[in-house]
């Protein structure tokens, strides 16, 4: 069929095609061409007697909610992907990396204190904490407002997610493992200024033996 | 050769003008395979119904031709007309049945076999380049959109890292490898100086525990290792002939008094 | 069955989005690149749980007549202006290297022989073939390696790639012009020579029935 239309353009050589042959050509057109088309280059290369732009509506029309559309871009036309399809054109790819020392120890510091505000958090580690790393931390959802301080200025709180939980495979933030414990285990040492041990570390005392069954658990996967 | 050369004379006119025109040609022809088979077109039939035999005429007289002409031929054009020699003779004497090998009929048979697959080839090729070639009949798409990367960053941490970060915001001290806690042991070097120190008090039989550093009794711990280091100095100290040493009963105190006379 | 094991993933998971809007990113991808897209590659980039195979049947057909087609490479698939209208490109057309008769006669063994190795080649043809020849296929990636004959010396062998199918126009090898004829007529066996026969390279005699079970795994699946 489409060689017997072609047929037809050739025989009477001076009869424009009909519009869907014409629709047809400017579709082409439109697709090969590298650049954006004008009505005029269109009508410089179609077949005498050709109307571009009556195409041009048609194929338009034709392509409205397609995965491609046929736009104007400035006096000239051109087919481009549909706005919502931008995505497709986008391969992602996920890169894993090891959160920054200043990010770790803040959310350490959020998951043994919480909740606890940004001024605790400096207080605790001596130096302020950028923005950054906090945005960072609230970006991954491993950290979250927690209720504000009853003291002046009713400071906001920070305290850990359930993402966090899961990520680090504990039930709840009182199942971290206090220092004591870590050392217990033999798997660091350090020489923690007296009295400053958490609150959390130190209700595990007695369960000792518990815990670093717990411990080895946590620290074998 | 003989055969070859007789007919040379057999050619007709025709023949030898058309070996001629081939010959000025040669360079045209991609091998003997290639000059056969422009050869065998002059039979005029299908390369199917082809006479070998008519062909291996055409094919040496056409060397014959060269020859008379001095023109150098290629070594394969006069390793094919020595074989189509050796072809034609088989093919014009009755078969020997003592004879090994394929008989002229099959030889001949796959000569007209391989001008065919060739000529096949060449029809092939040609309806290969007629079709519609993508540039020229046909067109890709001509504004790409280049599919762009886009990295994401997936951060992660491990329990570890969150306690060695906690330890350390707690000690302001980086963890070191483990050694052992040496804060509560009270080694005998330590026992042995200090109740060197001591002895030269000890005219009188004393209990050893009087030799205890100082400030030790508080933590058990601290209390036992001091008691074990004391107690291991005052051997030392015995064997050494510096002191010597009582004990009344099993779990009375033991006393140390100072050696006199050496 | 693959469609319905696909559609059980994505049941488990997130919902496939709607055939239609599947259509239309596939669609959207392909008019994206001039090169063909491998169902596989159109699958990894449409959301999970989608089927590129089943979207491309029904964009084929939308664009069945018109001035662009859908149209299979091999295992891929591209948009291709219809031949028809070539005439209107001449702008777009681009000037192909003039390829020798050798090189096209190499091209044509190559494609209708495949998996077929340099010794059949020059056994075909009756002359050896020029390393030139063979590297100018290779460079414009018409041809490739393909798998070592299982014979004596292990020669590779040359078969001919989607860029060739592209170019020509051919959705699979299978489709080469005239290849069932040639097949009939016994053309496309590889026939050893005599012993005695002048040849060219040397012939795979061993590799006989092997290369034609090659033959037959390409062109009859």
């Amino acid at each position: 069929m489409q060689i017997e239309t072609h047929k037809d353009t050739e025989r009477s050589l001076f009869a424009a095609p009909p519009m869907g042959e014409q629709e047809r050509m400017v579709e082409a057109i439109l697709f090969a061409t590298a650049d954006a088309v004008t009505v005029k280059e269109l009508n410089d290369r179609l077949p005498h007697g050709s109307d571009a732009a009556e195409a041009l509506v048609h194929l338009r029309k034709r392509y409205e909610g397609r995965g491609v559309n046929v736009v104007k871009v400035g006096d000239a036309w051109a087919i481009r992907t549909a706005p919502d399809l931008g995505f497709l054109m986008q391969k992602e790819t996920v890169e894993t990396r090891k959160l920054s020392r200043a990010a770790i120890e803040t959310l350490a510091i959020i998951a043994y204190h919480q909740p606890v505000t940004r001024a605790e958090i400096e207080e605790i580690r001596g130096v302020s904490v950028s923005r950054g790393t906090v945005d960072q931390l609230l970006e991954m959802e491993w950290i979250r407002f927690g209720r504000r301080k009853m003291t002046p200025g009713r400071p906001v709180t920070f305290v850990v997610t359930q993402t966090f939980l899961d990520h680090f495979g504990l039930e709840s933030a009182r199942d971290l493992p206090g220092l004591k414990e870590l050392r217990a285990a033999g798997l660091l040492e350090n020489r923690p200024p007296f009295g400053a041990m958490p609150q959390m570390g130190e209700g595990d005392v007695d369960a000792e033996e518990e815990t670093q069954e717990g411990q080895s658990e946590l620290f074998e996967d | 050769m003989s055969d070859a050369t007789a007919d040379g004379f057999d050619t007709t006119v025709a023949d030898r003008l058309a070996a001629e025109a081939l010959i000025v040609d040669v360079d045209g022809f991609e091998g003997p395979l290639d000059l056969l088979l422009t050869l065998s077109r002059t039979q005029k039939v299908d390369l199917r119904k082809i006479s070998v035999l008519d062909l291996a005429r055409q094919y040496l007289a056409f060397v014959e031709q060269a020859k008379a002409l001095r023109i150098e031929l290629a070594a394969d054009y006069l390793v094919m007309a020595a074989w189509l020699a050796f072809l034609k003779s088989r093919l014009l004497l009755p078969p020997d049945p003592t004879e090994e090998g394929p008989s002229g009929e099959e030889l001949a048979a796959h000569l007209a076999f391989q001008l065919e697959r060739l000529q096949a080839m060449r029809d092939a090729a040609a309806k290969l380049m007629a079709r519609d070639q993508l540039g020229r009949d046909f067109f890709a798409r001509g504004l790409t959109q280049e599919v762009e990367r886009v990295r994401k960053i997936h951060y992660t941490a491990t329990l570890l890292d969150l306690m060695q970060g906690y330890a350390r915001t707690r000690t302001k001290d980086e963890f070191r490898p483990f050694v052992m806690d040496r804060d509560k042991v009270f080694t005998m070097e330590q026992a042995l100086e200090r109740m060197r120190g001591l002895i030269g008090f000890a005219g009188m039989w004393t209990d050893i525990a009087t030799y205890m550093p100082e400030g030790w009794d508080v933590d058990p711990v601290r209390w036992r290792s001091a008691t074990a280091s004391t107690f291991a100095a005052s051997l030392e100290l015995a064997k050494e002939g510096k002191v010597e040493l009582r004990q009344s009963d099993t779990f009375a105190p033991i006393e140390l008094r100072r050696r006199e006379g050496r």
